[in-house]
């Protein structure tokens, strides 16, 4: 059951003395069909796929991300594409963490529980809504159980202690600690206030520990995966696909390539 | 000159529960990094509201500089014309910048200073929210930037104009439709990253709380006074009260103070060419519940729940959502709706030109077109209660063009 | 609310002698034509000065329509930063329609509706008069004409629109230097025509008697108001009282009520490019007595006694004479004079908007100029009160331009 | 002396059994040269002389006039060039009347005796300013006075009784009766009107009463002849400048013709 994919994952790759590869994509970006070769692509190298769920208003999220969900829509994605795409993941990877990344209207508009019901039919482990806090997660959080998947929080710089002691109550899975006061896409903050900010979460919860936002070098990801347990990338490999615009086997192979530049920067066997 | 303090109520009635939902709309949907700058500024608020020495100091702005109480004024020529019931006009377009978003941003400017914020942002559609930000950064020494779409920044050029002569930076934002949401997310973007410097002044009854309750708050003022002005000047309170709804800040304003009263209140949204098809921007009339900018609410959005492109021809209610508190109210079945087409919003500026000499936003003149409409069917001894929630002079060019003048044109040289 | 009406003085004090002579200034140089029309307008204006439901109707219009009392703000950012005299403004920038000229329109348009006049016709150099006078117009159903220069209809054009989406006929003047004396020469062509039918509301205290004593009475309320707000907010009359000058109704409102206090009075008028040359509007400071537009007052004039062309950025101080109250003040050595040039005036335009958040009119910011200079060497506890005549809105285009940027590209795109 | 010139006039028309022909000129229109040959050939036909004195800011004057000013000081003429205009038509016809036309501030800016004593220089019979009134003329008819100048005034259909009175009163070489409301070149009022006013007018003064403003043509001129003492022809004559601009042979031609039209429409011997 999901509840323990989630948790193998982190599990093997503490094993392997490493950090989860954790790598974000938009679903549908830039259109269903390419969107399911790239994320083939990235469930190749990552251990955890997280796919973000296109929306009109990503207020959270900087430039790229924003062209991504743009791209998504234009080309007419909706939320049952997004369901195959996680399902089509979830048949070729059964062992990978797989988590939905998105905003709350979106599920809201389905219904949690219907939102829920076919997240967990598509195979997900879990679910990450940037902007359902835990005050307000209550019957979302009922609905994601109810369906056996993960609800994952973020924890921000700016997250008091009490908040973090929230999060680490009310989370399950991982929690998402987030590297930089901002959104997605801007510059990593220092990675020793990371590190120092991550052990301390590590002492108040047992969930494992990802970090995010901003992580764009091999150096950067490198870094953060010497004390975190997992390492979110996401503008980075979204931007191949501007890049590579029109040019699908030249993403893929951009994408490819970056996958597996980071994922050897997860420090295979170098964890202490 | 000894202007009443007592009809300033200071008490905070009809609250949200300490969520800040409105029975189920409203919360605080936002990212996790802006829970803990949001819990800081809800403290500040409550904090600023019980002490007397900042309100002292809020309502004394408010009437040196704001220009408070703003008059209540009889539109006896109007009515006359119309023949129904009596139109009285809130003139919120008599306050300093033109419009009622100053009572605002003089608020939460002077809870920026309290709380020591260096620096303050702002999203704008019709450019008032703007120019009455950048008016009280200029005023209390703060640096202003000030998000708004390029399609915005278009229409009500002379608004970007004020921003930048009062030293803010108008930063143009081209993503999604280039209108107030799309300023609204880069705003919130901008604070994410800069909250701990720089506090975000919200224009409108809208976002995560606390700010629905504090922009109700700040505004109430104009109930307060309008309510105390028509039972001294008419010795009743009028049968209806009616505001336009962009997000919703003037129509809670004006109706806030008077939903304790047996009084219809009314919020006119912007049917812009017609509710039928997806040409306007009325978040009550033809949207659902959901989830955006931080609170839950009536959006405009389609099954999936994206949210919709909106028209209207007032930037200033080009927006797809709608306060929670409004939508709580109209719920509970105490907000009655209606609304005014772009056509009708301009043939209500015309009348109130010609038989008032008033120029009307364009905002507004969607409240008056639906009052004109109303007050035919009602009796002469009956009263509407309008809010004039700001002055036209921002939108003179768009007038114009809708008119078939050539602005420059005119300028130049016609007679 | 309960806005105290006794701080309005009613009886008419230093009214000029029979013939509207202040000393030897003034008087009644007007075509035959004109005459009977004056005397008429004459007696009308006397009957309807004692006439107090004509009187309570007034202070009723200014009140609930205009927006008066308007505030006193004390200036305390920009005052700190000049770092001397504390800066105190009259806020007329409020007032509906945006400048002190509708106080004056509201008194004569009541004044022509009660002489049964159908048509209304008015010169205008800022605009504001020509706005305030089609705003009256259509209050009281009255047909409007207006002239205005080509040239100042180029550097107010927002004003020709409003005027037109008021209902008001705007008539370029291409004669002479196509400002203000050129609208007002032909405004008197038409009163000539027509004054049977016709009101011509001049625009400020000039023209033959009785305009230049009607404005004034009409335009004391500012004055009046202003003494009794800086009794009460600061209990002291202020040290010195400022007021641009064009013809000198803005001047004569805040300056007449306090003619018999201890307080220095003084005017400013527009160096344009300096004192030195032709171009500025400097009528007292440079020019000498002579007769034009029916009085007898200082004019810029050349030996032949030809009338010369003015030059200043602000197009309502942009006219070669002055009322003729105020020569006879500054000749009696009531009055004291200063001036401001363009540079100077554009700079305490910014000066203000940045420090205040206010954007005064380009008129007013040769007063706050000149206040501004005088503050610097007087001390904290003095106190200099300026009449904020108007807002800047109508400027911006002007305004824009001087600092270099294209008011189109501007709202089309930049940062 | 002069005060019996204007009078002369009045009665040689008289004797003739016709109105006066009272021609309008402004002084230096075009230009000081063109225009003493202008007023030259007005003094062939008329029997008195108007001479206008340009201002900047003639606002009793409709277009044409305006226009006059507009030319006559763009062509540099001052005072000294009106006042040699006057001499020069005065040597050349020393039995015309010749009254100078103008506004206040020209005559203010001289100062009004030395205005007078340089307009009685010039050989000028009387003067009418037309903004200044009976009210205010005190100082200025005192130095008329001095010089043994007229005081001609005008009187408006918008004059009351009394004003007509003071006017009489006040007056001396003739009256001028403004034919309209409005300002020089508009339309006539009603010939019936007029001659209503003027009856009254004579009732009231002994002075001989001219009308002017706005007579164009011959027949409004024949008409208005038939009981005035004089008509005063002012536009008229003025518009043969602007239609001839630049061609100054035409000029004096056209005017010459239309001067002598109007002096046969004075009526010879047909006045009752
Ligand atoms: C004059 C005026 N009225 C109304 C509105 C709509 O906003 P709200 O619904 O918050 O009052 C605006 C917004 O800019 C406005 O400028
Ligand atoms: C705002 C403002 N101030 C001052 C003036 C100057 O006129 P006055 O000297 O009559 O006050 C004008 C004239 O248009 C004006 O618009």
């Amino acid at each position: 059951m999901s509840l323990d994919r989630l948790q193998s994952c982190f599990e093997r790759c503490k094993a392997e003395s490493r950090a989860a590869l954790v790598g974000y994509l938009t679903a549908g970006d830039p259109n269903p069909a390419t969107s399911e070769k790239l994320l083939h692509v990235l469930a190749k190298s990552a251990d955890i796929i997280e796919i973000g769920m296109p929306f009109s208003d990503p207020m959270a999220d900087g430039p790229s991300i924003q062209a991504a969900s743009e791209r998504s829509l234009a080309a007419g994605t909706k939320m049952h594409d997004v369901f195959h795409l996680c399902l089509s993941v979830r048949k070729a990877r059964p062992e990978a963490g797989i988590v939905l990344m998105g905003y709350a209207n979106v599920a809201y508009a389905m219904g949690y529980e219907h939102f829920a019901e076919q997240a967990a039919l598509a195979g997900a482990d879990g679910v990450l809504i940037v902007d359902i806090p835990p005050e307000e997660s209550g019957d979302f959080d009922a609905a994601l159980k109810a369906h056996a998947l993960h609800s994952i929080r973020l924890v921000a710089p700016t997250s008091s202690v009490q908040r973090r002691e929230l999060a680490a109550k009310t989370a399950s899975g991982f929690i998402y600690y987030v590297s930089l006061t901002g959104i997605t896409g801007a510059e990593m903050g220092a990675v020793s206030d990371i590190r120092t900010q991550v052990d301390s979460l590590h002492n108040q919860s047992g969930l494992p520990i990802c970090v995010g936002f901003g992580i764009k070098t091999v150096e950067q990801a490198r870094s953060v995966a010497a004390f975190a347990d997992g390492v979110v990338i996401g503008s980075h490999f979204v931007s191949c696909i501007a890049e590579h615009a029109g040019n699908e086997s030249a993403m893929l192979a951009a994408l490819d390539k970056t996958c597996a530049a980071m994922r050897a920067a997860m420090g295979n066997g170098s964890k202490p | 000159m000894n202007k009443d303090f007592r009809m300033y109520d200071m008490e905070i009635r009809h609250a949200p529960d300490a969520g800040g939902h409105f029975d189920r709309f409203g919360g605080k949907y936002a990212a996790e990094t802006l829970m803990g700058p949001l819990a800081e500024l809800e403290a500040a608020f409550y904090a600023s509201w019980e002490d007397e020495s900042f309100q002292a100091e809020r309502l004394r702005l408010l009437q040196q500089y704001v220009g408070r109480p703003t008059p209540l004024y009889h539109a006896e020529h109007l009515s006359r014309a119309i023949g129904g019931a009596q139109i009285i006009l809130k003139r919120e377009d008599l306050t300093h910048t033109g419009a009622h978003k100053i009572n605002n941003t003089i608020g939460q400017g002077l809870l920026a200073q309290r709380m020591g914020k260096k620096r303050v942002i702002a999203e704008t559609g019709a450019g008032q929210h703007g120019v009455a930000t950048a008016t009280v950064a200029a005023m209390f020494d703060m640096q202003c930037d000030v998000y708004m779409g390029r399609e915005d920044m278009r229409r009500q050029a002379p608004n970007v104009f004020r921003m930048e002569l009062l030293g803010a930076r108008v930063i143009p934002v081209d993503c999604g439709s280039g209108t107030l949401k799309d300023a609204l997310n880069e705003a919130l973007r901008d604070w994410v990253a800069s909250c701990e410097t720089t506090f975000y002044i919200i224009g409108t009854v809208a976002g995560p709380h606390p700010y629905p309750l504090m922009v109700r708050q700040y505004h109430a003022v104009i109930g307060q006074e309008a309510r105390a002005q028509c039972l001294e000047q008419f010795g009743r309170l009028p049968d209806v009260a009616m505001a336009c709804v962009g997000g919703g800040s003037n129509a809670m304003g004006l109706l806030h103070p008077l939903r304790d009263d047996d009084i219809r209140l009314v919020a006119v949204e912007a049917a812009g060419h017609g509710l039928d098809g997806d040409e306007h921007a009325a978040s009550m009339l033809a949207g659902r519940p959901g989830i955006l900018h931080g609170n839950l609410t009536y959006l405009l959005e389609d099954a999936e729940g994206q949210i919709k492109g909106t028209h209207s021809i007032s930037a200033g209610l080009d927006y797809p959502g709608v306060g929670p508190e409004l939508a709580a109210m109209y719920e509970a079945g105490r907000l009655e709706l209606d609304s005014a087409t772009d056509d009708q919003a301009l043939e209500a500026f015309s009348r109130l030109a010609h038989t008032e000499g008033i120029l009307p936003a364009l905002e507004s003149s969607h409240a008056l077109a639906a009052a004109m409409r109303m007050a035919a069917d009602m009796s002469p001894d009956e009263m509407i209660l309008v809010n004039l929630s700001g002055r036209g002079d921002k939108d003179l060019d768009t007038v114009m063009q809708v008119f078939g003048k050539d602005a420059k044109a005119a300028a130049g040289g016609a007679a």
